[in-house]
């Protein structure tokens, strides 16, 4: 009973102050901060207070186009918020490199290095559509356990509240993926391609 | 009857001791009076809390936090929560004890200072008979823990922070001083409580408000501009000057540690418009003759959310000033005014009262206040500009 | 009694440091309970905006912070003498006022030797 | 403003230098003046500040490579085969390229005049890849040569602070030539195309050798 | 020889003995800081209200900062030694010092003689210490006005000298 | 005088505080989860699959000519061309994709295949409710959640949709009297050749082009 | 003990403190520290002897240490300009590093 | 290569009167710092707050698009110059039809031009209110000048939705005209926002055009003179708050520019309340413009019949084609080789050359004064990075 009501308790707390990290990377932060502007109020939620510095945010919205060049500085930032921290996915690019997943500087998506809670596509994404994400995140939390195996990860001592801040190489980053936390998933082949003979 | 209310908090306490064995009643007579501080001002941080953001929020067209809670008012509670359950970080680097003391340490010396604020009738920690001095000497000690703040991090945005922070503070601690002096000189006492007494008065319905006084008004406009300076408010927010040093001087602090170094901001901006209150503003005393019956408490809260209130709406009208300019304003601005002030002040005891002394101290300050504007106007890069055309 | 009349003030300054202090031990305990501390080495590195932080924070520090500090202090004791003029102001006599006029005006002139050295300019 | 005018006017003022027109087929008619690059800087600051009209503002600065381009066509020559003069059809390799080039736009704006397109090759597109800059004549070339140089590979040679100016110092490539292999890091791509779907293909293969296939869908 | 007496000196020589054997300047500084106020603590015991919390105005709030400043302003790229000097030179100090404070002690428990209260407690109130101030003491805060402008004179001179260089 | 600038912005804030609990104008937040903006009819978001009929998998207009696939800039189509054929929204006997994927987490939401489909069979929708917390299945869409009928169509792009049904159903005018044409042609064909011989199904054997090929594009893009 | 000596014990505790630190230590700025702890001793004597002497109406101790920490603060920032000035000339505030320099 | 070793801050040796100063601190705003309008970094070296050396790094946010651009065809790379300076798509589109056309000798019909001037103008006020916003945000106003600019904004961005799908990636002009005509109510709606917004631009003078602290802040600092803008190429209000009379508008009067009565401000100073001003007279021209178009406005088809939009193939050859977007001179250079896709594909970014002056601005002011300056040169990143 205690142990249910102190978990609902810092279940709401926490989803009722999700402070973001003041960041963005390209044009889907226009749409992150048009998100917090009158017309769509992200502070209605209580989460209005961009904060700057690492220390202080919950929320790491990646909105826009994760660079190689920036990747390293993205990891950083996430290892030095305090747990628990978030990660929300903003747009075809952080998810996936987008449209400019051909490019040879852009990352293909930030999922390889840090954990991904909730991915929005579009391009950019309707300030509503990040408001549905903030709500996703939201209801994730708010089913959260307090203890038990389920518990996430932060409150798990064996898990990693840190992952590794890729290094500028000669051609790429190195390593290219973090493979703990990331996982190509295995495609049929004949089926992850067109076959040939579909084609004109 | 309205005494009765007015005294409410006072004859509970006294009911309450009643029931105290007689060696205890210092300590327990002290707590008693500590606890209401302990409750009220921190929720009274809370409720600011909300009031800023609902307020911002109206000034800039949208709700402001409405979710949380009915009205969005358990915010702060949801806030609180969050930073009691985050991750503490401290640097590897940093000063770990200086680190962990710097916020104690302010929050201590936000809180010492409301011990001579007088929130109503007979209603003060204690009187000390040097009341104002206390609540300068203690406010001194934030310069030295945000200091320490700012150093411990080991953070070249933090320490830029702190420096800009005590620059700043230590900047406008002296003009907070001295316009604060003017009233002294009236009341006669360094006691807060004399001095609220002092203007408790009433002429026809108009208080005895060293407000009233062109000496007191230019006091009361110094001291608030430095207590807004003193409390890292905008328009003077440069140590936390988010668009420039990231976050200043707490950059490396999180969960509640960071959330000490806000009540403390809080803390301390409501402790400078208690005192401004005290000073000019008749504390607890109505506004009117006819409202005395209203209890003194009230009227003590009222003036202060009020003034919250306009610490609020300039938040969210005005960009901040550049270090140097703050610098020159409060050296070269604020701080000679204040001495005018105060000579101001002991002129008007001089003089015989009625018009003439009036008109000529009002006109004294104006003309002081009109030439030092213009030596800081006097500047090239300071003026309106009109633009040509090409077609 | 002196020391009662403290009293107040002592157990303010105590609850005070229990406003602080409490809530910190309980999110300590917190942290002990369910949450684990995870430091690691960029978590507890120094911020600077993402990029590793290198040369040390600790440096030598321009000296026009200095100045003011020094100005500072001669008038919070020139305060320190103000005040109990100002509270024992009203039974003076001019002379005595004027006294503390000559006071004032000595460090004004410190103020204005001061401004017009430009020490109060900020660069 | 007549390109061969200005043309003339550069020969007259700065002896010795070699200029070629190079025209333009496209309907935007904008010609294009080819400099030899010892001359280039000399007859930059002529344009800035001797010719008529002056060309004060150098709007952009890119490169482009060329690479060797070998077509062949067939020609019909005469030949003596066997000691009989036929016509033979030929196979005839004509190389073109194997350069990189500098792009300047330049404007007037005192005569609102413009552009005068100048460029500048270089020798190969390995070794002699060093060019003069031209940002001792006009600021704004300063970020866009760094930047082709960055890309393209071409060294100016006293650029006040030649560095690359968008990938990171360590990278060693030059990604707009033309040659230029981006990393392989296709691992995952749901919909992968031509290219892309083969470096896949390459990874999947790889993966499976680790564990049966498995349907993601 | 009250509690809060035996308190408030723990905390005085507490910080004074950490001022003058901390390695870091800073902290020293913060430790001065604190037998500061321990001191200041004790002035208000004593009933000197005004002198205590001028104490702390004029320490906590100035001196330290200023020290605090002197300090980032010293602070050399190469780091420094903050670590007393030769042994020797350290015996000799501390030996001196203990031979001051034996010579004082000695002196203070066999000089004082036991002195009765005088009367009840006295209590400088401000307001006693401005009438004094402006009454019998007019000529020392006149020499002190002097003082404190020449002293802000004299350090502005040798820091305008720091300041020269920038223009 | 210093202050008075200040003191205007003071009282502009002040209007637009008050303002805002009498006048809309002052305070335009639309609480987005219970209250939305009314739909602006042109918005786009990620395309969808047109479906005619009531059967998604029979009705999609597409003949999976692979235009789309090769226009899209990011390359974010991947179709699959079925080996049979079936009739299309006009009639005529097409193929049909096996398999049309759209990677969402790559989409950029650019209208180039619904502006280069030559047969109206992709359009864009207005759902922009995606987020999913799975990477890999959830961003992924395949046929079956890209078809939408034909009323959806209608119902978030009225005019669009009717001017495409117009455009349609000419053409459908135009393959009928086509088909039309080519019976009569082969009754008569079949008639003069000899009356003996019955006549079977003749759409049947109406030869049909070859998808994707630009005919039909070009006059598609006069259409539009 | 009466309460006067205990006073003048910590008193000169303090002031042997503070000269031990002046004597000991080498960077100057810690040993205007020093001679500062060492007058604030002396201060505390004079509001002892204040409280507990004859006159304590005559406020004569309490004036003097008012006094007292007015010329301390003069003091304190006389003497760290000229630190700072020194340590202009020698790069140290090192005394023993400046006397070698000097000598 | 020896050149490529990085000329590094670290190396900046200490000046002789060393003893004069305080250290040196060397702290790196950005990539991650609330006012750098995204992933730019600025080196900066300290004396105090005074900046002694500034060097921007760039690059965080190199999305690949001239590369990208040579792998696709001339349509496809449309929808990527929504993302170069990705808070005025049109513009971009504008810019790169325009050098297509140019490229390819295509007429544009007079609807066309027309609607391209309409929404180009838009662009250019949301653009500037936006601006002018985050340059109050960056001097620590805490949002509502932000807000109200956004508020505004939200009104155009409605506009551009109702007209082309999206708010913000608006693909809206195809080679030989727009891809879309307007709406049924779409002209009455864009009315009613045109008239509203001189109300908006007076309340934001009210707001904050006299304020104190504004002209304080801003004046006199990051100061750039005639001479060295036309040197350093500096284009846009940037360039006219220094008093280059240089609008491309009136220069190449492209598209139908010539039959529109506008005038073009200029500054005096050539620092921030300049380049401030600039945009907010700039606004209430555009509405001018604007109003005039509107008034206008024929009707006819909106794009050239002739052109294809597949298999679009232009004739070897290259253009130059540049306009004046909000932000200053925004050209493209194409190369074709006869081929589907360009052979070389070139974006003269206005915003990474305007800041060519940066560190010369900065050099002697407060760290507060860099990111105002930043800020008032107008970047984004998606267009300096490209
Ligand atoms: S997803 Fe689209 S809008 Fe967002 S950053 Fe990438 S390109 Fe820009
Ligand atoms: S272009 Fe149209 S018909 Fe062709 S495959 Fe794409 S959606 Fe299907
Ligand atoms: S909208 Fe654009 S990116 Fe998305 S599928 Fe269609 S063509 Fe591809």
């Amino acid at each position: 009973m205690v142990a249910t009501s102190l978990q609902e308790l810092y279940n709401w707390g926490r989803k009722s102050s999700i402070w973001p990290l003041n960041f963005g990377l390209a044009c889907c932060a226009i749409e992150m901060i048009a998100t917090t502007m009158a017309r769509y109020d992200l502070a209605r939620f209580g989460a209005e207070v961009f904060r700057p510095s690492p220390r202080q945010a919950d929320l790491m919205i990646v909105a826009g186009t994760v660079t190689k060049k920036m990747a390293p500085q993205v990891v950083r930032l996430y290892n030095q918020m305090a747990e628990p921290k978030y990660v929300i996915s903003m747009g075809a690019c952080a998810i996936s490199g987008g449209p400019f997943k051909q490019g040879y500087n852009v990352l293909k998506g930030i999922d390889r290095y840090i954990p991904v809670d909730v991915f929005i596509p579009g391009c950019p994404p309707r300030p509503e559509a990040l408001l549905d994400a903030f709500l996703m995140l939201q209801r994730k939390i708010d089913e959260q356990q307090l203890t038990g195996p389920g518990r996430p990860r932060h409150l798990q001592e064996e898990q990693p509240s840190e992952f590794v801040v890729p290094q500028y190489g000669q051609h790429d980053l190195t390593p290219t993926r973090n493979d703990a936390i990331w996982h190509a998933p295995l495609v049929n082949i004949s089926n992850a391609g067109p076959n040939e003979s579909g084609r004109d | 009857m309205p005494e009765m209310i007015d005294q409410i908090f006072v004859l509970l306490k006294q009911w309450i001791m009643g029931y105290v064995p007689s060696g205890l009643q210092p300590l327990c007579s002290a707590i008693l009076s500590v606890l209401p501080i302990l409750v009220v001002f921190p929720l009274l941080f809370a409720i600011t809390t909300v009031l800023e953001r609902k307020g911002l929020g109206r000034m800039q067209n949208r709700y402001g936090p409405n979710r949380a809670g009915p009205w969005g008012i358990l915010q702060p509670a949801a806030d609180g929560i969050k930073s009691l359950t985050k991750e503490d970080i401290v640097p590897r680097s940093a000063d770990h004890l200086v680190h962990l003391l710097a916020p104690i340490l302010i929050v201590i010396a936000s809180f010492l200072v409301y011990s001579v604020v007088p929130v109503g009738r007979n209603m003060v920690v204690v009187d000390l008979n040097a009341g104002v001095l206390f609540f300068f000497a203690i406010g001194s000690m934030v310069e030295l823990a945000v200091f320490m703040a700012g150093w411990s991090s080991r953070s070249k945005y933090s320490l830029l922070g702190a420096m800009r922070a005590i620059a700043q503070m230590i900047s406008y601690e002296m003009p907070m001083v001295l316009s604060g002096v003017v009233a002294i000189m009236a009341a006669g006492s360094l006691s807060t409580v004399t001095i609220v007494n002092m203007q408790a008065g009433y002429t026809g319905i108009w208080p005895h408000w060293y407000l009233f006084t062109p000496w007191g008004i230019t006091g009361y406009i110094l001291f608030m501009i430095a207590a807004t300076a003193e409390s890292n408010r905008c328009p003077f927010d440069m140590p936390e000057g988010e668009s420039e040093i990231i976050a200043g001087y707490f950059i490396e602090y999180s969960g509640f540690k960071f959330a000490l170094f806000f009540v403390a901001e809080y803390l301390g901006m409501m402790a400078s418009s208690a005192m401004a209150i005290t000073l000019f503003l008749g504390g607890w005393a109505a506004p009117f003759s006819f409202l005395t019956w209203i209890p003194s408490w009230f009227w003590f809260f009222a003036k202060l959310i009020l003034m919250l209130m306009v610490f609020i709406w300039i938040r969210g009208t005005l960009p901040r000033l550049r270090m140097d300019q703050l610098m020159n304003f409060g050296w070269k601005f604020m701080l000679p005014l204040s001495l005018i002030n105060i000579v101001s002040a002991g002129l008007w005891h001089y003089l015989p009262s009625g018009f003439t002394r009036w008109s000529v101290i009002s006109l004294l300050l104006l003309l002081s206040c009109f030439l030092l504007s213009r030596n800081l106007r006097r500047n090239k890069w300071f003026q309106e500009r009109t633009y040509r055309f090409a077609s | 009694m002196t020391n009662h009349m403290y009293l107040p003030v002592i157990v303010l300054l105590i609850a005070g440091a229990a406003f602080a202090i409490g809530p910190l031990a309980l999110a300590w305990v917190w942290a002990k309970k369910f949450s684990p501390q995870k430091a690691g080495p960029t978590k507890n590195a120094i911020y600077e905006c993402g990029l590793e932080s290198n040369g040390d924070a600790w440096i030598k520090f321009k000296p026009g912070y200095y100045l003011y500090a020094i100005i500072f202090l001669i008038f919070d004791v020139e305060a320190v003498f103000l005040l109990p003029f100002a509270v024992a102001f009203g039974g003076f006599t001019v002379a005595e006022s004027v006294s503390m006029l000559v006071f004032l005006l000595l460090l004004v002139e410190g103020l204005v030797w001061a401004w017009q050295k430009n020490v109060l300019s900020w660069t | 403003m007549n390109l061969e005018e200005i043309k003339s006017q550069i020969e007259a003022n700065v002896p010795g230098c070699s200029l070629e027109i190079l025209p333009n087929a496209s309907p935007s008619g904008q010609h294009s003046l080819l400099v030899d690059p010892e001359h280039a800087l000399t007859v930059a600051s002529f344009l800035r500040d001797g010719a008529s009209p002056h060309f004060d503002y150098c709007s952009n600065v890119t490169g482009i490579d060329w690479p060797l381009k070998e077509t062949s066509s067939k020609q019909k020559t005469k030949k003596i085969v066997d000691g009989v003069e036929k016509e033979v059809e030929e196979l005839v390799k004509i190389s073109t390229g194997n350069y990189l080039e500098v792009v300047y736009h330049l404007f007037s704006q005192e005569n609102r005049q413009g552009p005068l397109v100048l460029r500048m090759r270089t020798g190969d597109r390995a070794e002699r890849v060093h060019l003069p800059s031209l940002t001792p004549v006009w600021r704004s070339a300063e970020f866009q040569e760094r930047e082709v140089y960055d890309l393209f590979g071409i060294v100016f040679d006293g650029h006040p602070d030649l560095r690359r100016l968008l990938m990171w110092e360590d990278f060693t490539d030059h990604p707009m030539r033309k040659d230029y292999v981006d990393p392989d890091d296709y691992e995952y791509e749901p919909t992968a195309h031509d290219e892309v779907l083969r470096r896949t293909q390459a990874h999947y293969a790889a993966q499976e050798a680790l564990s049966g296939a498995e349907e993601a869908r | 020889m009250t509690l809060s007496f035996m308190l408030l000196a723990a905390i005085a020589i507490l910080g004074a003995a950490a001022a003058m054997n901390l390695k870091t300047a800073v902290h020293c500084v913060l430790a001065l800081t604190l037998g500061m106020v321990g001191l200041a603590a004790l002035y208000l015991q004593l009933g000197a209200q005004f002198v205590g919390l001028t104490q702390v105005l004029v320490y906590v709030g100035a001196v330290a900062i200023l020290a605090v400043f002197a300090i980032m302003l010293t602070r050399s790229r190469t780091g420094e030694t903050l670590a007393p000097g030769s042994v020797s030179s350290r015996l000799s100090g501390a030996l001196t010092a203990l031979l001051v404070f034996a010579v004082l002690a000695w002196a203070i428990l066999t000089g004082v003689s036991p002195q009765p209260l005088s009367g009840a407690q006295p209590e400088a109130s401000v307001r006693e210490v401005g009438v004094a101030l402006m009454q019998r003491f007019v000529l020392p805060l006149e020499i002190i006005g002097v003082l404190l402008t020449a002293a802000l004179i004299g350090a502005g001179v040798l820091a305008i000298e720091e300041k020269g260089g920038d223009r | 005088m210093l202050g008075d600038g200040i003191i205007k912005g003071l009282a502009e804030t002040a209007r637009n505080f008050f303002g805002s609990y009498v006048d809309k104008e002052r305070l335009t937040t639309v609480q987005y989860p219970e209250e939305r903006l009314p739909q602006i009819e042109g918005t786009r978001d990620f395309p969808f699959l047109v479906y005619d009929g009531d059967d998604w998998e029979k009705g999609l207009r597409c003949v999976s000519c692979h235009i789309c696939e090769k226009e899209c800039p990011p390359k974010c189509i991947f179709i699959e061309k079925s080996k049979d054929k079936k009739p299309d929204a006009v009639g005529k006997l097409q193929f049909y994709p096996v398999r049309f994927d759209i990677d969402v987490s790559v989409c950029m939401s650019c209208q180039i295949c619904v502006e280069v489909c030559p047969f109206d069979a992709i359009k864009m929708d207005v759902e922009f409710e995606l987020s999913s917390d799975d990477r890999f299945g959830g961003l992924l869409h395949h046929k079956d959640k890209l078809a939408k009928s034909n009323e959806y169509y209608h119902k978030i792009h009225p005019t669009e949709a009717a001017a495409v049904d117009a455009a349609l159903a000419e053409e459908r005018e135009k393959e009928k009297e086509k088909q039309k044409q080519a019976a009569l042609a082969a009754a008569a064909a079949a008639a003069a050749k000899a009356a003996a011989a019955p006549a079977s199904a003749p759409a049947a054997h109406v030869p049909v082009p070859a998808p994707g090929t630009n005919t039909d594009t070009s006059a598609k893009e006069e259409t539009k | 003990m009466n309460s006067l000596s205990s006073y003048l014990l910590l008193s000169a505790v303090l002031f042997s403190i503070g000269l031990s630190g002046a004597l000991i230590r080498r960077n100057a700025i810690l040993v205007l520290i020093g001679i500062e702890l060492m007058l604030n001793a002396a201060n505390l004597n004079f509001i002892a002897f204040w409280r507990y002497g004859r006159h304590p109406e005559m406020l004569t101790g309490v004036m003097f240490v008012i006094f007292s920490i007015g010329v301390a603060a003069a003091e304190a920032a006389v003497g760290l300009s000229i630190i700072v000035a020194v340590y202009r000339h020698f790069r140290t505030t090192d005394l023993d590093k400046i006397n070698f320099l000097k000598g | 290569m020896s050149v490529l070793t990085e000329v590094s801050i670290d190396t900046i040796s200490q000046p002789a009167n060393d003893h004069l100063h305080g250290d040196l601190l060397e702290i790196s705003m950005g990539p991650h710092h609330p006012s750098t309008h995204g992933v730019f970094r600025m080196n900066i070296v300290l004396d105090g707050e005074r900046v002694v050396k500034l060097k921007p790094v760039f690059g965080y946010l190199h999305r690949n698009h001239e590369k990208i651009a040579e792998h696709e065809t001339y349509l496809g790379s449309m929808p990527y110059t929504d993302r170069l300076d990705y808070i005025c798509s049109i513009t971009n589109n504008w810019a790169y039809a325009l050098a297509v056309e140019k490229l390819a000798g295509i007429p544009v019909p007079e609807r066309a031009e027309y609607l391209r001037v309409i929404t180009g103008e838009l662009t250019r006020l949301q653009n500037h209110a936006g601006l002018i916003g985050f340059l109050l945000q960056d001097m620590g106003a805490s949002g509502t000048p932000l807000m109200y600019a956004f508020r505004e904004r939200e009104k155009i961005l409605d506009l551009f939705e109702a007209l082309t799908g999206s708010r913000m990636m608006c693909n809206y002009m195809r080679f030989g005209g727009c891809r879309r005509d307007l709406p049924s109510g779409w002209m009455e709606h864009a009315q009613k926002v045109v008239d509203g917004f001189p109300r908006f631009l007076d309340e934001f003078e009210r707001l904050l055009r006299t304020n104190e602290i504004l002209m304080a802040r801003t004046q006199g600092i990051g100061i750039v003179t005639r001479e060295q803008a036309i040197n350093a190429g500096i284009s846009g209000p940037m360039a006219r708050a220094s008093g280059v009379n240089y609008d491309l508008r009136k220069v190449d009067k492209y598209g139908i520019y010539d039959r529109f009565s506008f005038r073009v401000p200029l500054g005096e100073h050539g620092d921030v309340y300049d380049r401030y001003m600039m945009r907010l007279l700039e606004m209430r021209e555009s509405i001018e413009i604007l109003k005039q178009a509107m008034r206008d406005l024929p009707s006819g088809p909106i794009m050239d019949p002739n052109t294809k939009i597949r298999n679009f193939r232009p004739k070897a050859g290259e253009a130059y084609g540049r306009i004046e977007a909000p932000k200053g001179e925004l050209g493209f250079y194409l190369i074709s080789d006869g081929g589907p896709n360009p052979y070389r594909y070139r974006v003269r970014p206005p915003s990474l050359i305007n800041l060519t002056l940066l560190e010369q601005m900065c050099l002697g002011h407060n760290v507060s004064d860099v990111v105002i300056i930043l800020g008032s040169v107008d970047i984004v990143l998606g267009e300096v990075d490209r």
